[in-house]
């Protein structure tokens, strides 16, 4: 698990707060109407925040995606 | 101070409210841009007068439903655009036939097919004419404002009551999506127009047999007038022929009974045309700007004139021809490639020079556009 | 006139005969149906029957109602226009199974879905009787027609399964030979409130019969004499039902109709707003 | 009175720029004056800027289209960039005041906190159009539409829970004006 | 003694013939008299070559089909009548902004609506050019024989492919059920053209980038060129924008693409023209009766001649110009209330007197009644 | 590229974001697709996405494949056009419930009828999003929509039920919130040979939630967490299904195929007759 | 069943044979494609033919109905 | 030959004169000729009297319809009743003999046993179409077309079972013009 990470694309982030509803740990909100990650060190990386966005901006990949 | 007979409406909003002073009682649709609004507020106002709304699977079934409406005697309309528009050609074809009054309303948006949805066009003004098979009797009517809307929709269902046939309301985006302020005419200041009724015992009833107007009197089914309707040529009693005679007869009389009482519902515009040279020939959102340019060509001492027909079909030979003999020039300015254009050329291109000046890229035709047009031309 | 009483007061006699083909089917089903209409004694005034184009469309044409003709699979839809706007009529709407389910399909699980009170009546002949015998989409897979010649691949429609699963409240079917059956089928398919759909199994000698060697008219007949079973008993012993043409009545289960609902909302809300 | 106002409001799609437009032309309208409202429809009303167009004028109206602003309003950053151009050279501006304006832009700027107002003075974004309607009241002065007819304007065309609120908002925009 | 290569066949019959020669492998349609011998000889030839036939649920499918098929590579045909081709409208105009090859043919019948199923008649010819909505390319070409009908259909097809566009063989009632003699050509002597593929890698492929002849390379979904496709005003890629230049440049490269090509599919007869002063202009079946009242009249020493346009749609606006203004007098003969008359009164009505007859009575159009007319005239 | 690896792989980013609301269940529906497309190693070149109008419909838009994006409801006849003419392309069409049911119903029930292999996904968001909010032929008895705003007195289709009496042979519905079923689902239509329909119920904040104050786009994937029971469990305890959406593998029964019928055929009469 | 009796409108009659097919009695035969009562006296007026003729061209009527 | 001959089959719909008409024009064409056959459609052709026409010339044939005929065969009374008109004043009529025909009648007229001869010799009313074919053929005379000609055009279009029975039929046909 140490080499995942969660990434967000603010470009296509809508702001619509599905990820923020349904992540187990309270690792996302909203901000200007675009999520945030504001406590990445809560992740436990379980993919429920991947699984429903509506618009692919946030998913878990390598730490070498990060940029 | 506040001038309260005066209310800030959408075109679309002035389309339902004419149709209702006008008698509607029957709306079915089915909803698309640039038009729904017209089917939203008809399913919200109907049923509080006792009035029927349906919405249909699509419109097919949209422009049946109300030919099958008025034939029960309610007076009816759909609205649509574009693409819905092609699709209600075959029973308009049928309206038409058998002379089945009813109100269709397209409010153009950019074609062809699915196109630009969302923007204002002219491109169905020759597909209003001749959009359904074989020759058929056909009015269309463009207001360019939210009061024309609203008077037109009116003048739309006495034509079509009155002559039993289809009647086209071809606005378009421009006019459908504008709000600008209307008055909503007290009733008693709005001639309705209702169809005539036989006033003969029912056995004595010949359903399609024309009075002297050319118009056959109509029984609503319901009324204790039995008779039949259909599709295929028929002849005065409304059944079925393949009588040579009978068919020509029939076809000819409901092409006749529009064109030959044209006078009846020529309506039209004309704007600083006693003295002028160059005519500027534009009807719907377009001629908007034109009088725009109209007043800015006359600034620069350019004798511009207007001439905006509001009813666009059946052509206005006569008006046409005469603004024909009396310009040097006459400028088509359209929506769309050059469709009414055509037509002009026609009639008045024997007597002076007529161009086009079109736009398709979905937005409205500016009136610099127009100006720079002519004047690269003078 | 040289005719029965029941043909006397419904038919427009003087457009007979009809422009069927000899023991063409659809003559006995209308007949069925003009006499449950007898049966229930409904104005001849507050009867509409609508229909589309096709042989059996033809049939408005030769019966002294409020008679429609329209385009070809539009039937219910002017129907649908004709019952809301006046519901006090009887609306009757008889198409062929070309015209109900091959172009008319979405309008008739459309108006089934929406529970209007239409009666509707479907010729099935398997076949596109009236532009010289195309198959339809109930001509039985394997069948001929002008155009299979080598055999229908396409799977037929069960009609009455399809207007049920749309929503239908009365369904039934009937054949051109079981025509007291018809009769009844159609008298209560008038009488339920809602949408009801009734096919009759009908006989197209001239194309169908033809094209797929099932003998003359009174062969056709005696085909489903002898190959449909009713429901009824079919349930009882499936036995009795294994490898036959079901007939009877399917279906019968009134629910809200649509012209009845709007009627609700327009006394709740007339003289209400603007 | 000028003759004319061409008025753009724009945003981003449910910011209720809309309504501010027709508001406006209602007031307008109940003045006496001609005014025509138009929007910009199609995809990008949902999501992306979002554009309304109101002109105002005591003769008839021809064109329906703004050619060049005597006011823009700009709540996003986005729509600021897509519709600036239409400005007038003297034409003025009301932007957001998050929203960056060009440095050389010649116009008269009026840079208003109207999105944080409204949230932070209201509890919610939904007004930051009415706030804006006052603001361009203001702008336009008394003398072109009365504020009673403003008032009732506004009365009519929001929600009737919220039109204190509204009016609340649209006196706090004539304030972010006029100080 | 027997001439082999000829064979009797009937209109309808010699199109399928025509279609199989252009490469036609597949067809989908809906039976409709009088056109339904095209779909039921196709249901049965086109498996024995491997091709494919279906009978769709309506029109509208047809249509649809035909362009999904064509998009997949196959040539395809739909055939149909009067309300058959309303009903196709819709999708034409979505085959037309797509530009998908395909070829429709309508022969046509009495309309409008149901009208005289089994009736000649002419009357779908401005709906061939302006059923759909919105502005759009059209060709159409109305064969007048048996073998004209082979030969045109094939040059349908090569026109629908070559420009990418809908073609229309709009044929009537007449044409289509006659029987003639016919020459089945051998495939060495007919010339087939096919689409212009990309020869580019898929990566540079922009699938509707024109080439200089307006017209784009076409790939056939499956054979690695993955891209889209849209009835929305799309860029050269082929994705919807709002772009007003790109909107106007697409329709305005659509229409032009086919107008300023014209002189390619240019066709036309002419009938003793040379020092013709009364010409009649005609086409499908009624220029037969046209040729034959030519000979008549010229009995009767009245210097007549036929100006025949094959190529119906875009209009021959140069040669008829030229008839114009050689002729002293053009009747226009057709079997509607006067439509093809409209154009040629705009074209030729500056240069010489253009008058129409007319016939819509679901009978052939005879040569007496053509050589009456102009008797009565002259 | 700031995605994952299916989106890079699958999507053509470079016209991402998509147009649909903040929130809409079309995008959440639309990438269990592609990861189905994704598990079953399709080539990209043989897969083709078809689509009618509406804001479902602009899905292919998004996709790196062949794609088509077509008139509103014609979908399935483009489709069936498609993989008639060359049956190794797996062709999937996506619609919206206005699109495939309403204007489109008739290709539907007909598409299922010739169980051609087209792999039908419906988004249903119970309303027509596209053009703002009109009721659709799903929309619940009772609700509202901008044309029903006295309430919906028109009967929802079960949509499944339809395409299955119609002869769908795979048939299947998830929700935007089971996205592994319905992957699942998809995956298994696609291995289908034979006409499969899998309906993903969707969410329409902006039009049909706002409406009927369902709540926000989360709230909207809690009702259909809470009110959803597989068919399985449904059927071994019918309490547990009581009043509860139904989600599941419904209906899976392989038949003779359309294109491979009429393969058939050309293999027995190829080269005959004239 | 004596003020019975069996009509035959030979107008409308098309000679179809399904009268004939379903008589019990052998009353009916074709004859010049056109239905005809062969054998009145043999029929019982079970009413077969009138019911299941597609033209309305054969029924039972009283006898005042004769002509 | 005389240049051009326009000829008129009628009958009840079911009797085959379309057929006939086809396999007269083929013949024709075989010989080097032009010929255009037509037909009425439509309800007609159901039940009613049912039309074929075809014409026959050595010239290229413009008009495509027979405007009067040379030969008209009526096979049904309805039929004489609906066409006899079309009948040049010059043009032979071929009847079945229980048709009835005007006594005034200017022209020759042939009154055959072609539906008894049918019935009695072939068994089936289906080849009164054949004979038919015969008599016309007869009466064209062998300079129009030759009856090897006229054989072969049938043989390829009657059912290949009905092949022997059909030219038969033929010979019968010619037989009762010529005796
Ligand atoms: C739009 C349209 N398409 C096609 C036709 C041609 N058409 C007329 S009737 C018919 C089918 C009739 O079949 P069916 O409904 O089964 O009735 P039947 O004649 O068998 O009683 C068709 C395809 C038409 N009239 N209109
Ligand atoms: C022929 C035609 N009629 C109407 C429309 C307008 N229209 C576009 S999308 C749509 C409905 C969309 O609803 P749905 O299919 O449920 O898709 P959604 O937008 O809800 O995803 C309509 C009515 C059209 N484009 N074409
Ligand atoms: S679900 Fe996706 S679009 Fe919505 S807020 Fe989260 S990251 Fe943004
Ligand atoms: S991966 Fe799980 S824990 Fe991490 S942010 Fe997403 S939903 Fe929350
Ligand atoms: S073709 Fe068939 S369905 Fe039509 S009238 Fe004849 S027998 Fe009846
Ligand atoms: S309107 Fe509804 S369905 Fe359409 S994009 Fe927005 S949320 Fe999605
Ligand atoms: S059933 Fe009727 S039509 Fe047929 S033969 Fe008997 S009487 Fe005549
Ligand atoms: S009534 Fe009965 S017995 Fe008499 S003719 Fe008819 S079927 Fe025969
Ligand atoms: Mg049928
Ligand atoms: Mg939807």
């Amino acid at each position: 698990m140490a080499d995942k990470a969660l990434h967000l694309n603010k470009k296509w982030c809508k702001g619509c707060g599905v990820c923020v509803g349904f992540c187990p740990k309270q690792v996302l909100k909203i901000e200007d109407n675009k999520c945030v990650i504001a406590y990445p060190e809560k992740c436990i990386h379980c993919g429920q925040c991947e699984l429903r966005c509506p618009d692919n901006a946030i998913y878990i990949g390598g730490r070498s995606d990060e940029q | 101070m506040s001038n309260k007979k005066y209310k800030l409406l959408q075109g679309n909003e002035a389309c339902v409210e004419g149709a209702l002073a006008a008698g509607m009682r029957f709306f079915a649709g089915y909803p698309i841009t640039p038009s729904t609004e017209i089917a939203e507020i008809s399913s919200q106002r109907l049923p509080l007068i006792g009035g029927k709304f349906i919405q249909m699977e699509d419109e097919l079934a949209s422009m049946a439903a109300i030919i099958g409406a008025s034939l029960t005697g309610l007076k009816s309309m759909t609205a649509t655009s574009g693409p819905g528009f092609s699709l209600m050609q075959e029973n308009i074809g049928y309206a038409a036939i058998t002379e089945t009054p009813c109100v269709i309303v397209n409010v153009q948006r950019g074609g062809p097919s699915t196109g630009l949805p969302t923007s204002p066009a002219q491109g169905d003004v020759m597909q209003a004419k001749w959009g359904t098979h074989g020759d058929h009797p056909v009015v269309a009517l463009t207001p360019n404002s939210v009061q024309e809307t609203y008077e037109y929709t009116v003048k739309a269902f006495n034509i079509a009551e009155k002559y039993r046939t289809p009647v086209i309301l071809l606005m378009d985006e421009t006019v459908g999506h504008m709000r600008e302020k209307m008055i909503i005419k007290d009733p008693s200041e709005i001639e309705v127009i209702n169809r005539k009724k036989p006033n003969c015992k029912p056995i004595e009833y010949i359903a399609f047999k024309p009075d002297k107007d050319m118009v056959p009197p109509m029984a609503a089914f319901g009324e204790g007038y039995r008779y039949h309707v259909t599709g295929l040529v028929h002849d005065e009693t409304g059944f079925p022929t393949n009588n040579n005679e009978v068919a020509e007869n029939l076809i000819r009389r409901l092409v006749e009974k529009i064109e030959k009482n044209i006078e009846d519902f020529s309506y039209y515009e004309e704007y600083r045309l006693e003295d002028a040279e160059v005519v500027i020939v534009a009807y719907g959102g377009v001629s908007r700007s034109a009088k725009y340019a109209v007043d800015e060509l006359r600034k620069k001492n350019i004798k511009a004139g207007m001439f905006r027909p509001i009813t666009i079909w059946p052509f206005l030979e006569k008006q046409i021809r005469e603004v024909g003999l009396r310009a040097k020039e006459i400028y088509v300015a359209e929506m769309n490639l050059g469709q009414y254009f055509l037509e002009v050329e026609r009639v008045a291109g024997k007597y002076c020079s007529v161009k086009k000046i079109n736009k398709v890229n979905g937005e409205l035709m500016t009136p610099d556009e127009i100006i720079n047009s002519i004047g690269g031309n003078i | 006139m040289n005719c029965n009483s029941t043909t006397k007061n419904y038919y427009r006699t003087e457009k007979l005969p009809h422009i069927w083909c000899p023991g063409c089917g659809h003559g006995t089903l209308l007949n069925a149906v003009v006499r449950a209409i007898e049966k229930l004694g409904l104005n001849k005034d507050e009867v509409v029957v609508v229909s589309g184009i096709g042989c059996s469309s033809r049939a408005p044409g030769y019966l002294d109602f409020n008679t429609l003709h329209t385009t070809h699979g539009r039937a219910l839809a002017f129907a649908t226009g004709i019952k809301f706007a006046n519901p006090k009529l009887h609306v009757i709407v008889i198409m062929g199974d070309g015209d109900s389910s091959a172009i008319g399909g979405n309008h008739l699980i459309h108006a089934a879905r929406r529970n209007i009170d239409l009666t509707t009546i479907v010729f099935n002949n398997n076949i596109y009787g009236m532009t010289g015998g195309q198959y339809s989409p109930t001509t039985p897979y394997g069948d001929f027609a002008t155009t299979s010649a080598y055999g229908n691949i396409e799977k037929p429609f069960d009609l009455c399964s399809l207007a049920q699963g749309a929503g239908s409240t009365y369904v039934g079917r009937g054949t051109a030979y079981h025509t007291r059956l018809m009769q009844n089928l159609v008298e209560k398919a008038i009488q339920n409130k809602g949408f009801s759909f009734v096919e009759g199994l009908s006989i197209c000698p001239t194309y169908y019969g033809r094209k797929n060697k099932k003998g003359d008219a009174f062969e056709m007949h005696t085909f489903y004499k002898e190959n449909c079973v009713d429901i009824k008993v079919a349930e009882k012993d499936p036995e009795k039902g294994k490898n036959k043409i079901l007939i009877g009545e399917f279906h019968s289960c009134p629910k809200p109709e649509y012209t009845e609902s709007y009627q609700v909302i327009i006394d709740r809300f007339q003289g209400m707003g603007v | 009175m000028k003759k004319n106002f061409e008025l753009q409001l724009s945003g981003s799609g449910g910011q209720g720029v809309i309504l501010a437009a027709i508001i406006l032309a209602d007031a307008a309208i109940a003045q006496g004056l001609n005014a025509v409202q138009t929007q910009s429809y199609g995809p990008e009303a949902r999501g992306g800027a979002s554009k309304s167009e109101v002109i105002i004028s005591s003769e008839e109206i021809y064109f329906p289209k703004v050619r060049k602003a005597d006011i823009l309003l700009a709540l996003t950053q986005n729509s600021y960039d897509k519709y600036v151009d239409f400005l007038d050279e003297n034409g003025i501006l009301i932007v957001d005041d998050h929203v960056k304006v060009d440095e050389d832009l010649p116009n008269k700027v009026y840079n208003l906190p109207i999105l944080n107002s409204a949230f932070d003075k209201f509890g919610t974004r939904m007004v930051a159009n009415i706030i804006s309607v006052g603001a361009i009241y203001a702008l336009l002065g008394e003398n072109v539409i009365d504020k009673n007819i403003m008032l009732r304007s506004i009365t009519e065309r929001v929600p009737p829970v919220t039109v204190e609120k509204n009016i609340a908002a649209f006196n706090e925009g004539i304030k972010l004006i006029r100080g």
